[in-house]
């Protein structure tokens, strides 16, 4: 029954992923073996992977299969179709760098055995791989709880360390709360019929209110997953807990599947969304964009300062989805399918660019052994293609041109811009708004990255250890220079990638995005509006000016340079101490969102000895929602516990009240 | 396109590099004369660029390439922002391939490396212009966004010609919501170009400095070109202005001789009265300390937001 | 003139009110011997009963059963108990969680809720006994009430024998007996449960030195 | 001829061991008889999945689809736990904790503990039915006690009582369905008590009466399946016994008293014709599950902790089983198997690992996988199975039920939710620290047992992954048979 065709492929492709994790059990303690071979070999399935997901994206079909496992009257079904197709592409694609990356990146003796971690990496690829083609509701869970799981014991591979193993649990708990979330959902969508097939949850009719439900309840499972805020407090936790390659998966492809799953419930299996339920993922993207990229410009942690880069970035998608949401609620397909384009376009870049981030940081840790920002610095002359290569991702994620980041940014304030053209009063002053936040963030987003880059790789070393910093291996350069390729065709090439995406919004939306002209190399998406955009024609001017410029210098002017000290008007004693540190360069956007945070503050008097300057920053929504809610559990169950003394009669009496009352009951009854 | 298109294209490149420095003297002496100040000559910035061209660079032992390159690349960025702002003519070959939103991204990049060039020496002023530049540039650049999101809410596009043209062949009235933008517009371009009230291009007064205290460890050609894409930026954003507001004038449809005749006086004037209202508001107001910067910025995006919204309350004419 | 009701009849009804009166009578004792002492008065009127019934059905393994419980519940079971108490030193139970008459005003209201409870029950019993299902039901409940408001170990016991009882009397006053085979598994049950006990006593005294139940509250989850 | 084996096997067991139970080869024994009952479970599964359901000796006794995955659960969890104790006593008298007569004891009573799970379960005699279950109760309370401890007394004299006097109830309740049944089946009770013909005639039988009846059974046997708030005797009893004895009060125990009252409810709701015991089973099983949950919370014992996890699924059954219909009771089927898999297979991991540390507290235990990783991830395994993680067979139940309590009782979805939150959060918080982390445990003096641990966990990965088809019918066949209101 089982043939030859993309779909088989791409299971064949998992299941191969699966088999390269468990091979790593034969020599579990053996470095090369795990480094060397099959973490190279898992790279090599993801560009298979990649290759064949690219494929059927362009063909565009869709087919179905049905595995002879699962439940007895719910076998797996695997489903290949544009919207699986995209982000299986988008998993492969990225996960290949990552895995070259891994290749040389994973040493010895950091806490599970590399053998142990590289079944948990592959089953981590495979168990995304599975969601993206999971056809019925169990498979999908089964898929998203393996994710889950397999991911959790890859953040807790240095499980001796307290705070790992914290971050582990809430990530966990948080990840199951969200699984329920999404399971309840499933229950609503079928719809009475008992079939957990998606095509029996496509067919169930379900009243407004119950669809709104599931709508919601996927909201907020999904929403877990992808960190939106206030459900995000677990991301900025686990994320730079987990070893470097794995951050960068969980950041750049675990984050994806969440909106994969939001997609596929919302304008798939439900298929006719209301107009206003964009706004909630829409007012909750704006919300968690801002809050993202506000705390990311305070971070001093450099992994924790992407992780909320990763939130802000998520937060873009959900606007993205909400606005098409509503748009197509508004029955406007086109400008939908705009949205919608600009939202996967986007998911894409970030698979990218912070997959590219995560790994750069993996190599100034591996090199300096400093995850503080304020201990870093001037790397760039010590690791020159790790700098050079992760400056490519951090001008992508700031969203400059020519490269990608900007493109999927463009994409979204084009669709805002038809804002005034939704039917309701309401949104269209709501959206406006909508289209100033994602503007600031975008240039938030710049600051942070600068931030983050110039700290870590320009200015002077701010610890001595630092000069015996090393540059990266072979295949770490190889899986960083992967992603970086990507980044810049993602971002030169708009037009191709456009146009794969036309499939899936023809299945979601039912439409594609017209291109009004007519060049190869001009991108011209917005229906009914002559705007284009030639990062080509754009990259190629200014490189000619450029060019121009050095060669007029060159031409005209002598070459001669001397090298001197810093001049510093003049001051001569200048030390690595007085250039900014993290902290001083967030204090602006401290100051300016000082309400957002929760900031304590440790002054150094003016006696001290030694003066000292701490700052710590906390998220709010610790103290404001979740520990609370903790306490009050503890308080039940200390209530309850009351009802438990010990006293034998105590019990009896429990056991003769609820004899009595039943009685009561069925004489009543 | 038509090859005398490219010949505008062209055109206007050169005007803009060769006007820029001009333009950026004609402001200082127009703040000279209003200050009562002996003004320096109109020629000074040539001058300038000139003297510094011929100078040895010296730069700093631990400067890495990314210093060295830097210049360049703002210089680049900027020649194309020029070359993408209709200031004369609307059918331009460039224009198609980079709309406002590239336009401003453009401006980010720029700013993007200047900052992380002014962070490689690692000396203090260095890293705090970096910051300030930033912090100012996070609140400027929405704001232009949200005045050019006007505009083009307006013209039903966020290309700069079709705003331009839009615009132009409009009937002359005062759109409430354009009048709002027009005064964030102003703030912003005193912000972005380092004036007063927000910097103050002729200090090195290092409490108060921001565009300068990135270019301290610069010096020589690789100042010069920073000094020229400064000027360069000036004249980029007074371009923006006039096509954004006074669009009138600029060569609509397919250029010819005649429409240029017409085209670089009408520039011309703009850029003298330009000059002159930017000197006058200089005078006028004091200098912010860096503290208040974001208050003056948060200001210029709430009245372009404003802006906005009484377009969107107004039932957008777009 | 009302119908005269037969001699058996009036002898059964006197067995179930003498029942009753047992029960609460164990409810208000404090001396742990007269209370193995009321038990087996109980069990020798449950086996009146049984017998009275069987004679009056001629149902076969009814007398068996009747056997069964003076074997078991007259002879075996109060003997081992005396033997405990004696072995053991049990010879008073402390105040109950109840005082007295707290607890007479709890039965009766016990009583009362069992006669509703019967009702349904008498209603399609047709057996001569039926008007003695209420009792049954009132001696589980007050067994059940006693072992409530007792503190020593022994008296709870009794307790638990004496629900025993009252089972075995609704069983037979609602359908002349239970099959064989059940009663016999239930005696052989109750038989093996008193044996466990007996060793139980010896190792809580060991442990604890007393029977008093006060000792085995330390297992809790409120602290 | 397999029933023979199935019930003989035990019974001689228990002899021998009354005499024999002592000498040093007495486990391997142990295990014989185990593994002997077990292969008559399965000669006898093997002739069910031929022939259909069983009728046997005079109608005494029968197999059908819902009891015999259960006989063969039984059977089958007896033997590993038997695998298991094998080390485990050998350790215990190592560390001198009991001496050989106890060991005698214990062998003796643990075979006698079998047959009256498996004679309850293929007892066609709702009196016999009352019997076995009152034996045991009797057989494992020696067993609590085994040590001899304050604590072990303490929980011994609850046990009994609380569950003496429960079951006291449920033989009212007995008598109650025998004399409803006698109207429409006569008297001579040979076949009044008959499960089968009961439910041939359960739609004549008197509705008042059953009510009735019903209650009492329900307090009677759901005292035995820890429903709260009958529960408070089951966590003293599976902390202060030794390990194996709390791994089959939890995987066998609970099962059998749950079947006892389904069958009862399928008897009542067939008369009743109201959704009346369904509320009872809904209401009870929600409670136990919150209840259950709130006390884990504040747990410091680890042994404690998973006697309360075992009352929380012992309520998501109940409650599934309440909710009825063709998905739930299917569901509630599989929970009741994978539950007892998992949860034996995590008291072995628990009981080695209290070994390791010389201590239940779970303060004490900390590290496992770095110094025995087979115990750590077998117990981190058997949590995340037990805590409804996929692919583990514990995650499909849930999975039903819960999708269909959002369809058919919304209203109860919110408490699940929590619910399940809550318990995750408590177990997988103490897990985590006993698993992880360094280190400070001591070696054992006898090889623990693992096969068991893994056993068990790749069965319930198996049933999360694949059902075999014979017992997905009998979960169907069953699940018909129970129905709903």
């Amino acid at each position: 029954m089982i043939s030859a065709s993309p779909l088989t492929g791409c299971a064949a492709l998992l299941a191969a992923w699966a088999f390269i994790g468990l091979a790593g059990l034969l020599r579990p303690s053996s470095v090369r073996f795990a480094g060397r071979t099959l973490f190279p070999l898992g790279a090599v399935v993801g560009l298979a992977l990649a290759g064949l997901a690219g494929w059927s994206l362009l063909a565009g079909g869709t087919e179905q299969l049905v595995l002879p496992l699962g439940l007895p009257d719910l076998p797996f079904h695997l489903r290949l179709d544009p919207l699986s197709s995209f982000f299986l592409l988008l998993l492969a694609a990225s996960s290949a760098g990552v895995s070259v990356f891994a290749g040389g990146y994973f040493r010895q003796g950091e806490g599970t055995a590399p053998g142990l971690l590289c079944l948990q990496y592959h089953l981590f690829l495979a168990s995304m791989g599975w969601v993206m083609l999971a056809d019925d509701a169990y498979g999908f869970m089964v898929a998203w709880e393996a994710m889950a799981l397999s991911s959790y014991f890859l953040v807790t591979t240095q499980h001796r360390i307290p705070e790992i193993r914290r971050a582990g649990f809430i990530y966990l708990l948080m990840a199951h709360l969200g699984a329920i979330a999404i399971l309840l959902s499933f229950g609503v969508l079928q719809g009475g019929s008992w079939q957990f097939t998606f095509d029996a949850m496509r067919a169930a009719h379900l009243s407004p209110a119950w669809a709104a439900a599931a709508f919601l309840l996927a909201l907020v499972g999904f929403g877990v997953k992808a960190g939106l805020v206030p459900l995000h407090i677990w991301l900025p936790e686990a994320h730079p807990a987990a070893p470097s390659p794995v951050s960068a998966l969980m950041s750049g492809v675990m984050l994806k599947t969440a909106v994969y799953g939001l997609l596929r419930v919302t304008l798939d299996l439900l298929g006719h969304p209301a107009w206003w339920w964009g706004l909630v993922p829409l007012i909750l993207g704006l919300f968690t964009a801002f809050y993202g990229v506000v705390f990311a410009a305070v971070q001093t942690d450099m992994k924790r300062l992407l992780a909320y880069s990763s939130i802000e970035n998520i937060g873009i998608v959900f606007t993205g989805l909400g606005l098409s949401v509503i748009f197509l609620g508004a029955g406007m397909q086109a400008v939908a399918a705009l949205a919608l384009l600009a939202t996967l376009y986007h998911c894409l870049n970030h698979a990218f660019m912070k997959s590219l981030l995560f790994l750069g940081t993996g190599s100034v840790l591996h090199a300096t052994g400093e995850r503080n920002l304020g201990r870093l610095g001037g790397l760039i002359h010590r690791m020159p293609w790790v700098a050079w290569l992760t400056l490519v991702g951090a001008l992508a994620i700031a969203g400059l041109p020519p490269l990608n980041g900007f493109v999927s940014e463009w994409l979204l304030l084009q669709s805002f811009l038809f804002a005034d053209r939704v039917p309701h009063e309401f949104v269209n002053l709501l959206i406006p708004m909508g289209m100033a936040l994602v503007a600031l963030c975008a240039a938030l987003a710049g600051y942070v990255m600068v931030k983050f880059f110039g700290v870590i790789f320009l200015g002077q070393p701010r610890e001595a250890t630092l000069a015996h910093a090393h540059d990266c291996g072979p295949l770490e350069r190889l899986g960083l220079a992967w992603l970086a390729l990507g980044c810049l065709l993602l971002g030169l090439l708009p037009l191709q990638v456009v146009a794969a995406l036309s499939a899936v919004t023809r299945q979601l939306v039912g439409t594609a995005v017209p291109q009004a002209a007519s060049q190869w190399w001009l991108l011209a998406p917005v229906p009914g509006r002559s705007v284009s955009y030639g990062p080509l024609v754009f990259l190629a001017a200014t490189v000619g000016i450029v060019a121009l410029t050095v060669l007029a210098v060159r031409l005209t002017y002598h070459q001669r340079v001397r090298r001197a000290a810093a001049w510093d008007c003049g001051f001569g004693l200048l030390t690595p101490r007085m250039q900014d540190t993290a902290e001083g360069f967030g204090q602006p956007i401290r100051n300016i969102f000082q309400s957002f945070f929760q900031i304590e503050r440790e002054l150094p008097a003016p006696s001290d000895r030694a003066p000292r300057y701490r700052i710590a920053i906390a998220d709010r929504f610790w103290s404001a929602v979740y520990e609370p809610l903790g306490r009050s559990v503890q308080r039940m169950a200390n209530a309850v516990a009351f009802l438990q003394q010990g006293r034998i009669s105590v019990y009896l009496l429990y056991s003769f009240v609820t004899l009595v009352v039943l009685l009561a009951l069925a004489l009543l009854a | 396109m038509r090859p005398e298109d490219w010949l505008t294209q062209l055109l206007e490149i050169v005007a803009a590099l060769a006007a820029a420095p001009l333009f950026l003297g004609w402001v200082n002496q127009c703040r000279a004369w209003l200050q009562n100040r002996r003004a320096p000559s109109v020629w000074l910035p040539y001058r300038n660029i000139r003297k510094l061209f011929h100078k040895d660079a010296v730069i700093a032992q631990n400067a890495s390439r990314f210093f060295r390159l830097a210049p360049y690349i703002v210089f680049g960025t900027m020649a194309l922002a020029a070359a993408i702002i209709p200031s004369m003519g609307t059918r331009l070959p460039l224009v198609v391939s980079a709309d406002a939103i590239a336009l401003v991204g453009l401006f980010a990049t720029a700013r993007v490396f200047m900052s992380l060039a002014a962070m490689d020496i690692g000396t203090a002023f260095g890293t705090l212009g970096a910051r300030r530049e930033m912090m100012v540039g996070f609140l400027a650049e929405p704001a232009l966004l949200m005045v050019i999101f006007v505009a083009s809410l307006l013209s039903a596009s966020t290309a700069l010609p079709a705003i331009t043209e839009h615009l132009a062949t409009q009937t002359l009235g005062l759109d409430p919501a354009l009048a709002f933008t027009a005064v964030a517009f102003t703030l912003v371009l005193l912000a972005e170009n380092a004036r007063i009230p927000v910097d103050n291009p002729s200090t090195h007064l290092e409490l108060t400095m921001i565009h300068e205290a990135m270019l301290l460890e610069y010096s020589a050609r690789h100042l010069a070109l920073m000094e020229w894409s400064a000027a360069l930026k000036l004249f980029n954003y007074a371009c923006i202005g006039f096509a954004l507001f006074i669009p009138w004038g600029v060569a609509t449809g397919h250029i010819g001789p005649l429409g240029l005749i017409v085209a670089i006086p009408t520039l011309a004037l703009k850029l003298l009265l330009a000059g002159g209202g930017l000197a006058l508001i200089e005078t006028l107001s004091a200098k912010l300390r860096v503290m208040r910067a974001p208050e003056f910025l948060a200001s210029a995006f709430l009245f372009a937001v404003l802006g906005l919204l009484v377009h969107v309350m107004l039932g957008g004419r777009g | 003139m009302m119908p005269r009701i037969p001699l058996d009849q009036q002898l059964l009804d006197a067995c179930a009110a003498v029942m009753l009166l047992l029960s609460f009578a164990m409810l208000s004792q404090r001396r742990v011997v007269s209370l193995v002492n009321l038990y087996a008065i109980q069990g020798g009127t449950l086996a009146a009963a049984t017998l009275l019934v069987a004679w009056r059905t001629g149902e076969g393994h009814l007398y068996l059963s009747a056997a069964l419980t003076i074997a078991l519940k007259v002879i075996f079971l109060p003997w081992l108990l005396y033997r405990l108490i004696r072995r053991l030193e049990v010879y008073w139970d402390t105040e109950p969680l109840l005082n007295l008459s707290g607890t007479m005003l709890v039965g009766l209201v016990i009583v009362v809720f069992s006669f509703g409870l019967a009702q349904p029950i008498t209603a399609v019993a047709s057996t001569a006994t039926r008007s003695a299902i209420g009792i049954a039901v009132s001696v589980v409940l007050l067994a059940f009430l006693m072992m409530i408001t007792r503190r020593k170990a022994m008296s709870q016991v009794v307790g638990f024998l004496s629900m025993e009882n009252g089972l075995f009397f609704g069983a037979m006053s609602a359908t002349y007996g239970m099959p064989m085979v059940v009663e016999l598994g239930v005696a052989l049950d109750v038989l093996v449960a008193m044996l466990v006990l007996g060793v139980f006593f010896f190792q809580i005294r060991e442990q604890f030195d007393s029977l008093d139940l006060h000792h085995l509250e330390s297992l809790k989850e409120g602290d | 001829m397999e029933l023979l084996f199935l019930l003989g096997l035990p019974v001689a067991g228990a002899a021998v061991f009354a005499f024999a139970g002592a000498r040093r080869e007495a486990p391997e024994f142990n295990v014989a008889f185990s593994l002997g009952t077990f292969l008559a479970a399965c000669t006898l599964a093997a002739r069910v999945i031929r022939e259909g359901s069983l009728l046997l000796w005079r109608e005494q006794f029968f197999i059908d689809p819902f009891n015999v995955f259960l006989v063969t659960l039984t059977a089958f969890v007896a033997l590993t736990t038997s695998l298991f104790s094998r080390p485990y006593m050998r350790i215990e008298s190592a560390h001198g904790r009991i001496t050989p007569g106890r060991l005698k004891l214990y062998h003796s009573m643990y075979q006698l503990f079998t047959f009256t799970m498996l004679l309850a379960l293929t007892t066609n005699n709702m009196g016999l039915l009352w019997v076995a279950m009152e034996g045991a109760t009797l057989s494992t309370v020696l067993l609590v006690t085994l040590y001899r401890t304050a604590g072990s007394l303490e929980a011994g004299w609850k046990y009994f009582i609380l569950c003496g006097v429960g079951i006291a109830q449920a033989l009212f309740g007995t008598i109650l369905l025998y004399f409803a049944a006698e109207k429409i089946l006569g008297a001579q009770g040979v076949t009044a008590l008959l499960w089968t013909h009961l439910n041939a005639v359960k739609s004549q039988l008197e509705p008042s009466v059953l009510a009735l009846a019903f209650v009492f059974l329900l307090v009677g046997y759901g005292t035995k399946v820890g429903l709260a708030p009958l529960h408070n005797w089951l966590p003293d009893a599976h902390a202060e016994g030794p390990t194996p004895i709390s791994a089959v009060l939890s995987g066998l125990l609970l099962n059998v008293a749950l079947y006892a009252v389904v069958r009862c409810k399928i008897l009542v709701e067939g008369s009743l014709h109201s959704a009346l015991p369904s509320r009872m089973l809904m209401g009870f099983g929600l409670l136990s599950l919150l209840l259950a949950t709130l006390f884990l919370w504040r747990q410091r014992d680890i042994k404690r902790l998973f006697a309360y996890s075992s009352i929380e699924h012992m309520g998501i059954a109940t409650f599934a089983f309440g909710m009825g219909g063709p998905v739930a009771n299917f569901a509630a089927l599989l929970h009741m198997t994978v539950h007892s898999l998992t949860k034996s297979s995590i008291f072995f991991t628990v009981g080695h690992a209290a070994q390791k540390a010389g201590s239940q507290l779970m303060d004490d235990i900390r590290g496992l996988i770095t110094l025995s990783p087979t115990i750590g991830w077998g117990l981190m395994m058997g949590s995340l199975a037990i805590l409804g993680m996929p692919p583990f067979g514990v995650f499909a139940s849930e999975f039903l039920i819960l999708t269909t309590a959002m369809r058919e009782q919304p209203w109860a979805t919110p408490i699940l939710l929590a619910a399940l939150g809550i318990a995750f959060a408590a177990i997988f918080g103490r897990v985590q620290p006993m698993v992880f982390g360094e280190t400070r445990l001591r070696r054992l003096p006898h090889a623990p047992a693992l096969l068991p641990v893994f056993a068990h966990l790749a069965i319930v990965l198996l049933l999360g992954l694949y059902i075999p088809p014979y017992l997905a019918d009998w979960y169907r066949a069953a699940a018909r048979l129970i129905g709903g209101p």
